[in-house]
């Protein structure tokens, strides 16, 4: 059982290192996020294997939903610029003036059947790129290997130490939950929780800043199965993400990844059928987007005057308390995701 | 029991480690996609299966998540990616192609009949 | 030897090695969308490193490094969609997605701003 | 004991299907008849692997999530089959052997 779990481990690593190494020695970028994608499903095993079944659920979330989704679309949008014709004609045209790209046809640095590859999808030529340039290959090779090798030797001299495991388990009882990581991030270390969810809005807010021209093209949905799909998922997703802010309380689960779910879910529903979504009224939205932090601020100011201190709640009062912040920055999560994948805001909010 | 439980994850692990293969060959993007969804359905497998084998039912609820979202990368890919765009899509209205004296260069989305 | 192995052992040297991975890809690649990709796979070591640690011998996992990592990898997603965010807007402003030394040149007319 | 005999034979035919589908995803020459190989694994192989587990369960809560995944995992499948399958329909790019 043990060697062949170790085993196991050992082929999960090596799978994780070349998915890793292909991705980023790839010419084509729709290959590398393909190869992406597969990172984070292996990722997603490692951290079952680490007993953390919390991050598998996040990563499961973020990476086969909403990563993939983001990253293809960036692609998209990148392939639509780069096809578009250009109107400065003082601008040369040519392909990126990669400052190394001369060294791109160094012997050794050339790809190796890519060629093939990206000419059977005549589409995708704005998705390659020059591969690495053979110039200063060994100095970083040298470099990353002496890195890892230095990072390899601290972690094997390292003492093994129960961390601040005895100290969750002791204190369980005030936290208001039954869920260790659930305990920590709203209760024992609630200013993480607060700075992150500030965090997740200021970067739905950045990505808002630059433009409403970035609007997701409404295309007719081509036939009947993948509405009937999204109508099948929509009520299973709906119905898992509450499920997992439910559990959060008492087993793996919590307000991230019921967010990311139901972010994940919404980015379905709008890539499915963009043409009949109603835009959201944008008053209702900013309300969501900041609901998280807001709430999670409010009450934490209530500590400060009616409790102990700021950010912290009687553990008589924690669980409805955890429950009503849980809820909020699930909203906010799942709403900034989407917002954040359809990039730029509703063409209606200026017009 | 639980060996073999183990040993059937490794053995899925080694499908997905296999079906690389074809990400990494292509040659369309198609290949890809679909190789990515099958790994999907295989990672469901593993943690279904570690899941049993190691005793931890939270994992069944990851694998919930994954079977799930599966299906939204692939929607992305075939959603944004290649589909031809019908005329008058908000993405049309960049203000590049207004400018008419540059007709050799127009995308192959503008030859649809507005 | 073999049996003392246990994940929290092996997954930390696997974490720095996908490290150095990353850092390489980030060093060497041009193109922002696989230094966006070489960024997150850097941080998918640092986080398989921090989880191993916490993983290590018989006792229960760590929680608080289990909640900063799930910390960490919320505002890892928020900070790649806003990066990849920049990178279409940076290839609207130029036309390339790599980043060109010198000051800025965007193309005129072309950025609906200035319509 | 049963129950475990049942679920090996299940398991391993679950993996069969697995094996199948991959071998089919390298060796078949197009787009469309890998599609084919891919709904194998979908269909087939993880369902007998869920229909093995089911018999190691507990409690019918646990049932019922393997069998709703089962059925998330066939409405994924077939719905990004037949995406792909119209997306290369319509760009007519139909793939040979390399």
């Amino acid at each position: 059982m043990n060697a062949a779990l170790l085993t196991f481990d050992f082929v999960l690593l090596a799978g994780l290192l070349g998915v890793a190494w292909r991705c980023l020695a790839s010419t084509d970028l729709f290959r590398a996020v393909v190869l992406f994608i597969t990172f984070g499903l292996l990722l997603a095993i490692a951290w079952v294997r680490l007993e953390a079944p919390d991050i598998a659920l996040a990563e499961a979330a973020i990476g086969a939903g909403i990563t993939g989704a983001l990253l293809l679309v960036t692609l998209e949008r990148l392939k639509h610029i780069m096809n578009r014709p250009r109107t400065d004609t003082d601008h040369d045209p040519a392909p990126p003036p990669d400052p190394v790209a001369s060294d791109a046809d160094a012997p050794g640095a050339a790809p190796t059947g890519d060629a093939a590859s990206r000419a059977a999808d005549a589409g995708n030529a704005a998705l390659s790129c020059a591969p690495a340039p053979a110039r200063g290959r060994w100095i970083t090779l040298v470099v990353t290997v002496g890195l890892a090798g230095l990072l390899m030797a601290t972690l094997a001299t390292q003492e093994h130490d129960p961390g601040l495991q005895p100290t969750v388990a002791e204190h369980m009882d005030v936290s208001g939950v039954d869920h260790g990581i659930t305990a920590v991030l709203l209760n024992f270390r609630s200013w993480d929780t607060l700075l992150e969810l500030a965090m997740v809005l200021l970067a739905g807010l950045g990505a808002w800043s630059l433009g409403r021209h970035d609007a997701l093209p409404a295309r007719p949905t081509p036939g009947p199965v993948l509405p009937g799909a999204v109508r099948l998922l929509l009520p299973v997703a709906i119905v898992t993400g509450v499920y997992l802010l439910w559990a959060g309380s008492h087993a793996p689960g919590g307000a991230f990844q019921a967010g990311a779910v139901l972010g994940a879910a919404g980015i379905l529903v709008s890539l499915a059928r963009p043409h009949e979504l109603p835009d959201p009224d944008p008053r209702l939205l900013r309300i969501g987007v900041t609901a998280g932090a807001l709430l999670f601020l409010a009450i934490g100011l209530w500590g400060l005057f009616a409790g102990p201190a700021l950010l912290t709640w009687p553990s008589e009062l924690a669980y409805p308390l955890i429950l009503i912040i849980e809820t909020g920055a699930t909203l906010s999560i799942a709403l900034t995701l989407v917002a954040l994948f359809i990039g730029g805001r509703s063409p209606r909010e200026d017009t | 029991m639980n060996l073999l439980l183990v040993a059937a994850a490794g053995f899925l692990l080694l499908t997905i480690l296999f079906g690389l293969i074809r990400v990494l060959r292509g040659p369309g993007s198609g290949d890809r996609m679909l190789t990515a969804q099958l790994f999907g359905t295989s990672g469901v497998g593993i943690l279904l299966l570690l899941g049993f084998a190691l005793d931890q039912p939270a994992l069944v609820d990851v694998a919930l998540v994954f079977a799930l979202l599966a299906v939204v990368a692939a929607v992305a890919f075939v959603r944004q990616h290649g589909l031809p765009e019908p005329a008058g899509t908000p993405m049309h209205e960049n203000p590049v192609e207004e400018q008419p004296h540059d007709p050799p260069h127009n995308p192959p989305e503008d030859t649809h009949d507005r | 030897m073999i049996e003392s192995l246990d994940p929290g052992t092996l997954y930390p040297f696997g974490g720095a090695a996908l490290f150095a991975l990353g850092l390489h890809g980030l060093i060497r690649r041009r193109h922002l969308i696989l230094r966006i990709l070489a960024v997150n796979i850097m941080g998918s070591g640092v986080f398989m490193v921090f989880l191993g640690i916490a993983a290590r011998g018989n006792a229960p996992p760590d929680p608080v490094a289990q909640a900063l990592t799930l910390t960490g990898i919320v505002v890892a997603v928020s900070a790649t969609a806003f990066a990849l965010a920049l990178t279409v807007h940076l290839a609207r402003l130029t036309g390339y997605a790599v980043l060109l030394p010198g000051p800025l040149q965007t193309h005129r007319d072309s950025h609906p701003d200035d319509r | 004991m049963i129950a475990d005999l049942l679920t090996t034979v299940l398991v391993l035919a679950g993996l069969a299907f697995f094996a199948a589908g991959t071998l089919g995803l390298l060796r078949f020459p197009d787009v469309y008849t890998r599609l084919h190989a891919l709904t194998k694994a979908d269909n087939l192989g993880l369902g007998l692997v869920v229909l093995g587990l089911m018999l190691q369960a507990e409690g019918p809560a646990m049932i019922f999530k393997l069998a709703l995944i089962w059925v998330l995992v066939l409405a994924a499948g077939a719905t990004a089959a037949h995406m792909v399958a119209q997306r290369t329909w319509t760009h007519g790019e139909f793939e040979r052997r390399e």
